[in-house]
């Protein structure tokens, strides 16, 4: 058992960052609240509705990456994006310009397998530009990505928030945003 | 936003997967080449009498079809799973029954179709019943479907974990056993130039309600896979 | 009773071997699986009690840490 | 509303007692049961007219035969309750079930084959009731498997339940189209076993096998479950609190 007794409420406007030591169950906790895994006891509402419940309302407000980027090697970058896009409902007309938000442009054609893991971690951010979500989950979205692109995003998550969205992640780095714009979730290791 | 229709949902799924097939050949080539290697073995193994191959012939095809179908399952889910896009799709607004069915026809586009069409050069090579093609392509048809159905719900519950080549035949291929009685018989049947629509029937309602009931399990159990 | 003997009991009308056998290897069965139903209690009660006994030595070695003064300042996760 | 009825017994801990509680009395009624059931099949039940004594294996035949599918059953309703009503302990009864099942499973085709050589001449035969009887071994042995195949015993118990639904979906799909084929193959060629006709002598120490058989079953899905129950709760403060009582009392 990872936690208990967690009872955390998130509105529009807030970053949350999640931290804690190796193996104190952030990306279990981030799991949990993008209904990808069951908690053992407990619920995760959405606008007070049960997440289980409502699954497909709640998709259409909730952006999750993972440690995985979910880029198919067997594709192109233009090809993966466009499939992310338009497998959540989104234009995938302007996948072009949107590659070249996350510094991919002339990169279009290429073959996933070709690319790097920070290229292929930037492809499946690039959603987030293109994202109408309210809800941001992501796990370690800075892997692999250089410091203009942290930059960037962090722009980009104080923009989503000035827009009514709510954005969680994890992350080792230190966050530049001024402090009272983001909360903190510390898990401590426990022992058991 | 705009809320996907099923039917586009459906048709970007399908077309996504047979584009990756595509340009990954070998996964559709290896199962059929695989296939046609298990008939020719049974001649070879027991004779080339024409009378004892004919007899035999519709149970090695079928056989051998459900192993070929078992060997290509893999890909159904396990890629998507170890690169994190089946996550994606399960996050996805699009209802998962839909998602699900639309990855399992794009399977069975891939090797239910090509193994029906490949199926009669076998026969031949078997000395089928001349009577037995019809009653083998139907079953094939009706059939191959199931296959893929209910295979899927295997690998998805065996997707998350580390050796589960194994254990899918092992969960499988009892499910199997069912079309491959009735579509055996069906060609037999057909061999003695007898009506074999009763036996078709049966597969006909394995298959409907395989698709109705299949994807349900499927995922249920692909949840429980990427918990 | 249905035998005059013992031997008679024990041959079972010529058919001894088939009927002895059916009970002595249902027999087995069962009590293999009453025997493996109980040590895999026991053994999940032991490995229960065993991280315990493992918790609780790690936690009394992290109090002893504590109470030491920190001068390693360095801290890596 | 069933759930409500349900609800002490969704809490572990009180299911983790009061399985305790019925497992010695399950055991003193099996022990019972088979002693005097099983004592009057072999000494005092009539030999069947065309069968013999061969007939003395029936007593242990038909009842595991009949508990391998009525267990199949069963973990399947656990399954389904587990999977509707999020009922955590109805996961861990289908998964205390399922070697209990195999083992009557297994039961059921020995002395199957130990019956079929005297009357048939040959260990194994393609009888309907013999082939069914070992796909659903195959059902068992996959529902074992994957419940091996998981650590987490939560994800475990998930997974096989849905494993076991489906397979009961299809165990009645499976008996129809093996009996079929039976039928088809065999014809009157062999000379079926058949439906020997009972008589009240040994209709009864039938009933008293079946009977005792049952409570042995309870008594073994108690204890299994209770395991069950303290590997899945090993983190809950009243199992560290019972074990190391436990563990106490073993070292004074």
């Amino acid at each position: 058992m990872l936690f208990e007794a967690l009872n955390i409420e998130i509105f529009a406007g807030d970053i949350v960052q999640v931290e804690g030591p190796n193996g104190a169950g952030k990306t279990s906790l981030l799991r949990i609240l993008s209904g990808l895994s069951q908690p053992y006891d407990g619920k995760v509402y959405f606008q007070d509705n049960s997440i289980n419940q409502h699954r497909e309302a709640f998709h259409q407000d909730l952006l999750y990456l993972g440690h995985l980027p979910g880029v198919k090697d067997e594709m192109t970058a233009q090809e993966n994006l466009e499939f992310n896009l338009a497998l959540h409902g989104l234009n995938s007309d302007t996948a072009e310009q949107t590659l070249a938000e996350v510094n991919l442009l002339g990169f279009e054609d290429a073959l996933a397998a070709h690319l790097s893991a920070g290229q292929h971690r930037r492809i499946s951010l690039a959603r987030l530009w293109q994202s109408q979500a309210k809800v941001w989950i992501l796990d370690e979205p800075f892997t692999a990505i250089d410091k203009l692109g942290v930059e960037k995003l962090t722009q980009l998550f104080l923009q989503h928030t000035d827009n009514g969205g709510c954005v969680i992640l994890t992350t080792h780095q230190d966050l530049s945003l001024p402090a009272e714009r983001v909360k903190k979730i510390t898990l401590a290791y426990r022992f058991y | 936003m705009t809320q996907l229709s099923y039917r586009a949902a459906f048709g970007l799924i399908v077309k996504r997967d047979l584009m990756i097939a595509f340009r990954h050949r070998d996964d559709i080539i290896n199962p059929l080449l695989f296939f046609v290697i298990v008939v020719t073995l049974f001649p070879l193994g027991i004779g080339p009498e024409s009378t004892t191959l004919a007899r035999i012939a519709p149970g090695i095809i079928w056989v051998a079809a459900l192993l070929a179908t078992l060997l290509s399952l893999d890909r159904l889910f396990k890629s998507d799973h170890a690169d994190g896009s089946l996550e994606q799709m399960l996050l996805s607004p699009q209802p998962i029954f839909i998602l699900v069915l639309a990855k399992i026809v794009a399977h069975w586009l891939l090797t239910g179709l090509p193994l029906i069409l490949i199926a009669p050069l076998l026969a031949v090579l078997l000395h089928l019943n001349e009577h037995s093609y019809g009653a083998l392509m139907l079953t094939l048809l009706l059939g191959t479907p199931v296959l893929s159905l209910l295979g899927a719900i295997g690998v998805a519950l065996t997707v998350g974990i580390k050796k589960g080549g194994v254990l899918l035949s092992l969960l499988v291929l009892p499910l199997y056993i069912p079309v491959l009685i009735f579509a055996t018989s069906a060609i037999d049947t057909a061999a003695m130039n007898l009506p074999y629509n009763g036996q078709l029937a049966i597969i006909a309602a394995i298959f409907f309600a395989s698709l109705t009931l299949a994807p349900f399990a499927v995922s249920a159990a692909l949840k429980v896979s990427t918990n | 009773m249905q035998f005059d003997s013992f031997s008679a009991f024990i041959a079972m009308g010529g058919y001894g071997f088939y009927v002895w056998l059916s009970y002595g290897v249902s027999l087995m069965a069962l009590a293999l699986l009453v025997f493996s139903s109980l040590t895999n209690h026991k053994k999940i009660k032991q490995q229960i009690a065993q991280r315990q006994k493992r918790e609780t030595k790690l936690r009394q070695a992290a109090e002893l840490q504590n109470a030491q003064p920190r001068a390693d300042i360095s801290h890596k996760t | 509303m069933m759930w409500k009825w349900l609800h002490p017994y969704a809490n572990p801990e009180i299911s983790y007692h009061f399985a305790g509680k019925i497992l010695p009395w399950c055991a003193r009624l099996a022990f019972v049961f088979l002693a005097i059931g099983l004592t009057w099949a072999l000494l005092f039940a009539p030999a069947d007219y065309q069968q013999g004594d061969t007939f003395r294996i029936f007593y242990l035949h038909v009842p595991a035969a009949m508990l391998s599918m009525g267990i199949y059953l069963g973990m399947a309703i656990a399954a389904l309750s587990s999977l509707v009503w999020q009922l955590r302990l109805a996961d861990a009864t289908a998964a205390a079930m399922a070697p209990i099942g195999a083992t009557f499973t297994f039961i059921a085709l020995i002395t199957g084959a130990a019956w079929g050589k005297p009357m048939w001449g040959t260990w194994w035969i393609w009888d309907a009731r013999l082939t069914s009887e070992l796909i659903l071994l195959f059902l068992y042995l996959g529902v074992i498997a994957l419940h091996n195949a998981f650590e987490d015993k939560n994800l475990a118990g998930k997974a096989a339940g849905i494993l076991a639904l489906v397979g009961v979906i299809n165990l009645p799909i499976i008996k129809y189209s093996v009996e079929w084929w039976n039928t088809l193959h065999q014809g009157a060629t062999v000379s079926k076993l058949g439906q020997p006709s009972m008589t009240a002598d040994m209709f009864w120490p039938f009933v008293v096998c079946f009977i005792g058989f049952a409570f042995f079953v309870t008594a073994l899905i108690c204890l299994r479950f209770r395991s069950e129950i303290l590997n899945r709760n090993s983190m809950r403060p009243w199992v560290r609190e019972l074990v190391a009582t436990e563990e106490k009392v073993h070292a004074v």
